[in-house]
């Protein structure tokens, strides 16, 4: 209860304060600290959680079970590790006169908001509010992209609010659809629409209605999540707005978005009794991973990369849920998980190799490892991990999904084969000429902050080698409510 | 394994190696006669080698330790091989260390190593006679693995004692498949033991030879050494095909008796073999190294003709 | 470095334990049973010899980040004993792709160069995508949810559909490793971009990982083959074979050809275990027995002639700077102690008795020898004609290894290579630990057959001990004494025996003067080191008779050209049969999924609009 | 009686839509989105009356003060000091986009045929409208070429989900309408706030120049 709010109230705060003193000198600290305490306050939620159960508070307003508060400490955790690399990143970046003081008040802000947001997002029991937050969480990112004024990321901030505004209008329809159903069993008003009331008679749901909203949500929340072909916004996000906030978006809003599909098609399927809805997302989880995997080898832009990547796993994880079962949902978690802790430790580790060759044009980054070993290896463990490569976690998750795929669903496996295979390729070959061979890069004014990279990819390697007992339950027992 | 098998043995073995140059003194001299020249007598080889054993060796600057070991390896190799092959007798005490596949890798042994000592010394002829003599090697293998399938599935075994007694101690049987198989092992005899059509043992024209290309740095021991072991080659060769096609006659194991006989056939045979290889010789021409793959293919297709017309007529191919 | 040293006699005997390591859900399961334990073995004892020499390599060859080398180094050792040891499939494919990795960091040491980049990435793809394989493989084996242990798939019945869909899963991916026939190309970039001793490592023993897991997934996950298992095995096996051979016979670079020849080997190696699998689908356990006993024992051989031959050239890299075959030569006047332990590997792979290389060979032809006994007319007498293209590889085979021996050890030198200098003790140490075993396995293959014993009783329930005992431990019996018999050790003495005695018998009776001069030249004086057999010429027959499976670029110019250069490149056909229309193929679809991205803000409306539009159809 | 009315506003509802997709200038744009506006909160009211639900009129309120006033002024706002009162230019010709619609039309009347059939409320006829209307937009959207008339698409948009949530389910909870409202005006000053940046950078908010970032391989 108090660490609900505590999780909510401190980057509200947070916003507010630095709305006000966003501009100062330790502005990029006390962006930190917050995230810090954040995201002690998630970890108390977690404890609590795993004490006692899930847990709803105000009024039935919050909900938190094993599903949702995973995905809070990650999202705590990642922020706060984003807030420490972006002390750094950006300092650099006003070094270097890419920023003013006023720019650097609006990204603390609305940093802090957008962790609001996502935690908003995550913990509400209303679909309603969950809606609300998502559609907050784009006003809030979408000037952090445009952050730079120039003429790329504006028009990437464009794509992004027009795309993901029609998106998450589609969604808001499906929502009201839900609505029109609930409302039938459950009653007018506001217990209609939280999600815990919906989960106990959604076999009472009229399914017509359900399978209408759920093409409405699942495209809404879909575009979000950056399933092809909805997807066309998230590569120019990704590769022009500042990288703190490409990092949060892949690591962090993906999932998010996410979450919101799956709690979804959890009611879905409690009313249609079929598999519609997991068709549909593995239809798209397909369709994603190829498309990615083909764009992929096509890219010039290192952070465009990393976000058909994005876009890749996203789709992969879409499979396993949309597969379903326990060991795919369990495997999708894991994804979820380790994606996020790689690819926002790859985008720290991009963001300042970028700085130390001025460019994003992976053609003029070469040679990493030779100026600053940390960073090249950084950037290399990072890529192979993301690669699914063991020992990481996301092998791991990879592992689950085709080993399960080829029991349940066989026609897909040589889809992903190719898929796979063809990511590999691209990425890998370009990840080898940036990191190997003869160098570009400069010395940066600041020490690069690759703590946290390095504390990601430990995870990363952990998940991969052992899974600690509680979170293995943990995800269990989510898997088991995903079903 | 009593002194008698021991004696036997190499009382087989000594034979062998002394009656060796006698062979290819038959064959130049039955050559001889049908090129209508009074021939060097049978005995020559004899005195060749004795010439050459007498002579200073003669060695190039940079030639290594590879290079003087190897006519002892090449020799010591055939005298082995002459001491396996049932040529008198079958069952001798060195018999079951190598079926007919181990012989092959006997002669392997020596080919490459004489292949190497040819290189060793860094001219351009050992080397073109190495790769070419390897080259003929390595075509004649598998046709040879195939001649030797049809014996086996006789006599399923690929010891050529067991073959020998299979074919030669038992009633007497007419097995079509072997006259295919012995078509090609003698095609592959001419091959392998550097005959012509193949190659020419006369010739020293640079661009044709291939054995003779190989020794052309010896001399003196080492060089009497190479023609030692060349005959016995020959020698073993023969014998094989004996074995294999004609083994009527081999001593069985233990049997004194028979010795005497043995010796007479074996004699016997060889002299029509030699006459034959001659004849053989004469009548075909030497063939330009890249039709010799041609050869080795009608070679080995014989075989597997052989082998097929044995597993089609079952028990009576 | 020494540490590895240490490492054979910790795993040296074989036994059978299970050692689950707590861990939930995914317990990581170890298991040492005869397979594992000969592998084992197998990567012990090479990689004793590599370590010992890699001890004085790296230490003189001036590598740049020594401690990164040996944690790269430790890691691919321990990756392939975990590979070897695990027995779920996780562990597996986790110590499976560490494997991959670390040699892939390895083999980009160098990384400076464009090539061995190059080199790397394909390796790595490559080994990716059979990983992939595997993967898949093994989820076609499990039993169901969360039951990923081996021992739960041994217990688990596939239909023959699904078995033949592992088995093939299983046969790409770990062919991918073990550069079967259109998979192989990683293979020649990838073997001379690594450190010799890495390449030794690569060549000798983690693509003998690749058979460990084929034959573990085939013969005891699916404990039920299907005939054409065999056949296929055996066909790609051969073709492998063949292909490696007449590549690495026309090959210029020392390092590239011995690549080529393991190529060779593996294809042997499959070919061997497809006729196992044809042997015991048809019930036939003993010969079976017979065929992987030889499979076996051909890895075994080939892992310690080939790390001995890689470690060779490392040193003559080394001392003359050169691996191109077209500037040695006359090395064995330089380098005699490497040049006497590597005419010990050339024999040995060449297959010559009494070595260790033709024990194997033998047995594996002894085994088709046996083949038409199988109750198929079709392969009853197709199968032995196969045993000829064997025997064609394995003769070739010997062409190869005289032309590398020749070429890089004896003649003239092609350059100036008078600073050239022998190896230094650990590598002598190295060099001999693994020439040693060439010989030892060689001339004591009974021992090592009853070695095996376990294997083949565990894996095809057949045993060949039976006859090996009715004849004594110097014979080696293919079935039955009467049947076939090889005594290398006889071979050996009587070998030995006659060369000491016309030895001491030409001592004894002639004088031994020995006068040197110059060599022959045929009344054409000035011969000199060019007009050496080049390795282009060496392997010239090889490229004429066989020039359709070559893909020859020629160079040729014109009569007027007063500086003419002639140059002829060979390339691998699959290259341009497979590859470069798989990597157009994706290039024209991903250009094609360009197109999806066109940058304008309406065309992305329309996607979502059309989605939203079809959805809504489709539920309908 | 409230159902016919209801009905009438759904009808106007619909027509208004097809008036914005075939609308060529900017002003009226605006005037129609306002219209839009009015005739939604005039249905909240409607609904609030025939249902008595007291929180329907504190939405009807918020739709007014928004929709009715807030947009259209900062609206009208913006491309005055924008300076930007030309005509819509179109990517497609206007009676090809109608036929377009129609088929729309008749797609979602089709699709809200069954939930229709199952509603419970007096005003299930409505669904496929809202519907309609709500793909309309999205049409729009795609068919203007123009930054303005493109977030006017999406603001109309956002006016069919309101009356689909208000006609067909008697409105949403307040939390979440509030939500929603606030979200939509924090929207409007975020477009706003983007135009003087594409016309700062483009010196045009022709939409033609936001088409730089593509695939590039």
């Amino acid at each position: 209860m108090i660490e609900i709010l505590l999780v909510l109230g401190l980057p509200l705060a947070g916003s507010v304060l630095l709305a006000a003193w966003g501009s100062r000198a330790w502005a990029a600290e006390a962006n930190s600290s917050i995230s810090f305490l954040t995201l002690l306050a998630a970890l108390a939620l977690t404890a609590r959680v795993i004490s006692l159960g899930p847990l709803l508070a105000l009024h039935d307003l919050f909900f938190v079970d094993p599903f949702n508060v995973f995905l809070v400490a990650l999202t705590a955790f990642v922020g706060f590790t984003t807030s420490v690399f972006s002390r750094v990143y950006m300092r650099v970046e006003q070094d270097r006169g890419r920023l003013s003081a006023a720019r650097l008040r609006l990204y603390h802000s609305m940093y802090q908001m957008f962790m609001f947001t996502m935690l908003l997002a995550l913990l509400t029991n209303n679909v309603g509010i969950l809606w609300v937050a998502m559609e907050a969480a784009t006003l809030a990112t979408v000037l952090l992209v445009s952050l730079y004024r120039s003429a790329a990321s504006i028009e990437a901030a464009w794509k992004y609010f027009i795309l993901c505004g029609v998106g998450i209008a589609q969604a808001l329809f499906g929502t009201i659809l839900l609505y029109l159903a609930a409302e039938k069993v459950l009653g007018a008003g506001g217990t209609a629409l939280l999600w815990t009331h919906l989960q106990a008679v959604r076999d009472q749901l009229e399914p017509t209605v359900l399978s209408i909203a759920f093409v409405f949500l699942l495209v809404g929340y879909g575009t979000k999540v950056g399933l092809v072909p909805l997807h066309n916004w998230l590569p120019d996000a990704h590769a022009e707005g500042p990288t703190p906030i490409s990092a949060v978006l892949s690591g962090l809003l993906l999932n998010v978005a996410l979450y919101a599909v799956v709690r979804n098609k959890m009611l879905v399927d409690g009313a249609l009794g079929t598999h519609l809805a997991g068709n549909l997302m593995m239809g798209f989880g397909l369709l994603s991973v190829t498309v990615a995997a083909l764009f992929l080898s096509r890219q010039q832009d290192v952070k465009r990369l990393f976000a058909y990547s994005s876009i890749e796993h996203m789709g992969i994880i879409t499979f396993a849920f949309g597969m379903g079962g326990a060991v795919a949902s369990f495997a999708g978690l894991l994804h979820m998980t380790a994606h996020s802790l790689t690819k926002s430790a790859i985008f720290f580790a991009v963001g300042h190799a970028a700085q130390k060759t001025g460019t994003q044009v992976i053609d003029r980054i070469r040679g990493l490892i030779h100026t600053s070993p940390a960073v090249g290896w950084g950037l290399m463990i990072g890529g192979i991990a993301i690669l699914g490569v063991p020992p990481f976690g996301v092998f791991a998750s990879e592992f689950l999904i085709l080993t399960t795929a080829m029991r349940s669903q066989p026609w897909a496996t040589p889809i992903l084969l190719a898929g796979l295979g063809v990511a590999f390729a691209a990425i890998f070959g370009k990840l080898q000429a940036m990191v190997l061979g003869e160098t570009t890069a400069q010395r940066l004014p600041h020490p690069p902050a690759l703590f946290p990279v390095f504390v990601h990819l430990g995870l990363v390697l952990l998940l991969g080698l052992y899974i600690p007992p509680y979170l293995a339950q943990w995800y269990k027992a989510a898997a088991r409510m995903i079903g | 394994m009593s002194l008698g098998f021991v004696a036997s043995q190499l009382f087989q073995t000594l034979l062998s190696v002394f009656l060796a140059p006698l062979m290819l003194g038959w064959v130049n001299q039955c050559r001889a006669w049908l090129q209508n020249r009074s021939g060097p007598g049978l005995l020559q080889p004899y005195s060749v080698l004795r010439k050459l054993f007498l002579k200073d060796a003669v060695l190039a600057h940079n030639a290594s330790w590879l290079f003087r070991l190897t006519p002892y390896v090449v020799f010591g190799c055939m005298v082995l091989a002459v001491s396996i092959v049932p040529v008198l007798a079958t069952d001798l005490p060195f018999s079951p260390a190598a079926d007919v596949i181990a012989l092959v890798g006997l002669f392997a042994l020596a080919r490459v190593f004489m292949a190497l000592a040819a290189m060793d010394v860094g001219t351009a002829f050992g080397s073109l006679g190495a790769r070419r003599e390897m080259l003929v090697a390595s075509l004649a293998e598998p046709a040879l693995l195939m001649v030797f399938f049809t014996p086996a599935l006789i006599s399923q075994s690929t010891a050529l004692t067991t073959i020998v007694e299979t074919l030669a101690h038992k009633q007497l049987t007419l097995y079509p498949s072997l006259a295919f198989a012995a078509a090609a092992f003698v095609m592959l005899l001419l091959a392998e033991n550097a005959r012509v059509p193949v190659d020419n043992p006369a010739t020293h024209l640079e661009l044709t030879m291939i054995h003779e290309a190989m020794i052309l740095e010896y001399s003196a021991r080492h060089l009497a050494l190479m023609e030692w072991a060349q005959a016995l080659k020959l020698m073993t060769y023969t014998a094989i095909g004996i074995a294999l096609f004609v083994p009527w006659g081999i001593a069985e194991a233990g049997y004194w008796a028979g010795l005497p006989l043995a010796i007479v056939a074996l004699l016997a045979k060889l002299l029509a073999a030699g006459a034959a290889l001659a004849v053989l010789e004469m009548v075909s021409a030497k063939m330009r190294i890249f039709r010799v793959p041609e050869f080795l293919g009608m070679a080995f297709l014989f075989a597997v003709l052989g082998m097929l017309t044995r597993i089609l007529l079952g028990s009576a191919g | 470095m020494l540490a590895v040293a240490a490492y054979p006699a910790l795993l040296g005997e074989p036994q059978t334990l299970v050692l689950p390591l707590g861990l939930p859900d995914l317990p990581f399961h170890l298991r040492l049973d005869p397979l594992s334990a000969f592998f084992l073995l197998l990567l012990g004892g090479a990689s004793a010899g590599v370590s010992l020499y890699s001890t004085g390599y790296f230490a003189t060859a001036g590598v740049a980040d020594l401690r990164l080398i040996c944690l790269q180094y430790h890691a691919f050792l321990a990756s392939m004993a975990v590979v070897l040891l695990a027995d779920d499939a996780y562990l597996f494919m986790v110590a499976w792709e560490t494997m991959a990795l670390a040699s892939y960091f390895l083999v980009t040491t160098d990384h400076g160069v464009a090539e061995i980049r190059r080199a790397g990435f394909l390796y790595l793809v490559v080994a990716h995508v059979g990983a992939i394989a595997i993967l898949l493989t093994f989820g076609t084996l499990q039993l169901g949810q969360w039951n990923y242990t081996f021992d739960a798939m041994r217990g688990n019945t596939l239909s023959p559909l699904w078995a033949s869909v592992a088995f093939l899963l299983a046969l790409f991916g770990f062919g991918c490793k073990a550069g079967f026939l259109p998979l192989h190309v990683w293979l020649p970039e990838a073997h001379p971009a690594a450190p010799s001793p890495v390449s030794g490592l690569m060549s000798g023993v983690m693509l003998k990982t690749a058979v460990y897991g084929l034959l573990r997934v085939t013969f005891d996950l699916l404990h039920q083959q299907v005939w054409w298992w065999g056949v296929a095995a055996l066909a790609l096996g051969l073709m492998t074979a063949l292909f490696g051979v007449m590549f690495a016979a026309v090959q210029t670079d020392m390092k590239r050809l011995l690549a080529y020849s393991s190529i060779e080997n593996l294809g042997i190696i499959l070919a061997g275990a497809g006729l196992a699998i044809l042997f015991h689908a048809y019930g036939m356990n003993v010969l079976s027995a017979l065929a992987l006993a030889a499979t076996l024992y051909h890895c075994l051989n080939h892992a310690l002639f080939k790390s001995l031959l890689f470690l060779a050239t490392g040193s003559v890299m080394h001392a003359t700077r050169h691996r191109s075959l077209g500037k040695l030569g006359g090395l064995i006047r330089h380098m005699p102690w490497v040049a006497a332990l590597a005419l010990v590997g050339t024999l040995a792979i060449a297959g010559l008795p009494p070595l260790n290389g033709f024990a194997s060979e033998w047995m594996l032809f002894q085994a088709f020898l046996l083949t038409p006994g199988l109750p198929n007319s079709y392969l009853n007498m197709l199968v032995p004609v196969a045993a000829a293209a064997l025997a064609l590889a394995v003769a070739l085979a010997g062409y190869v290894m005289v032309k590398f021996y020749g070429v890089v050890f004896l003649g003239l030198p092609r350059e100036e290579l008078s600073e050239a200098h022998d190896a230094g003790g650990w590598q002598r140490i190295g060099l001999l630990w693994l020439a040693l075993w060439c010989v030892a396995l060689g001339l004591l293959p009974v021992f090592v057959v009853d070695a095996m014993d376990p294997i083949t009783r565990g894996l095809v329930s057949g045993s060949l001990t039976e006859s090996m005992q009715e004849s004594s431990w110097l014979f080696l019996t293919a079935i039955a004494p009467a049947r076939a018999s090889y005594a290398p050790m006889l071979f050996l003495l009587g070998i030995l025996l006659t060369v000491l005695v016309t030895f001491l018998l030409v001592r004894r009776f002639y004088h031994g003067r020995v006068r040197r001069s110059a060599p022959w030249d045929c009344g054409f004086p000035g011969l000199n080191a060019r007009m050496q057999d080049s390795a282009e010429g060496f392997g010239q027959p090889i490229k004429q008779i066989f020039e359709p499976f070559f893909k020859i670029e020629r160079q040729q110019p014109s009569p007027f050209d007063a500086r003419p250069v002639y140059s002829s490149s060979i390339e691998d056909r699959v290259w341009y049969w497979l590859y470069l229309p798989i990597v157009k193929a994706v290039e024209r679809l991903s250009s094609l999924a360009g197109v999806l991205q066109q940058g304008r803000i309406h065309l992305y409306l329309i996607y979502s609009f059309a989605t939203l539009l079809v959805l809504l159809l489709l539920i309908q | 009686m409230s159902n016919q009315l209801i009905n009438l506003m759904a009808a106007l509802l619909l027509l208004i839509a097809f008036a914005m997709l075939s609308q060529r200038r900017i002003l009226r744009l605006i005037y129609l989105f306002a219209a839009q506006g009015f005739v939604l909160s005039m249905n909240t009211v409607i609904v609030a009356l025939a249902t008595k639900q007291p929180h329907l009129y504190a939405s009807a309120l918020i739709t007014f003060g928004l929709k009715v006033i807030a947009l259209p002024w900062l609206l009208h706002r913006l491309i005055d000091r924008l300076n930007v009162r030309w005509d819509v230019e179109t990517l497609i010709n206007i009676p090809t986009t109608m036929l377009v619609g129609i088929l729309l039309v008749i797609l979602s009347f089709n699709l809200a045929l069954p939930i229709s059939q199952l509603a419970g409320t007096i005003t299930r006829g409505t669904l496929g409208i809202a519907m309609a209307s709500v793909l309309l937009s999205l049409l729009m959207m795609i068919t203007r070429r123009k930054a303005v008339p493109q977030v006017i698409g999406f603001l109309s948009l956002e006016n069919g989900l309101f009356f689909a949530a208000t006609s067909a389910t008697y409105g949403m909870p307040m939390v979440v309408e509030l939500g929603i409202a606030l979200d939509v005006l924090v929207g409007t000053f975020i477009f706003g706030i983007f135009f003087f940046q594409i016309r700062e950078t483009f010196d045009s908010l022709d939409i033609h120049h936001l088409e730089k970032l593509k695939d590039r391989g």
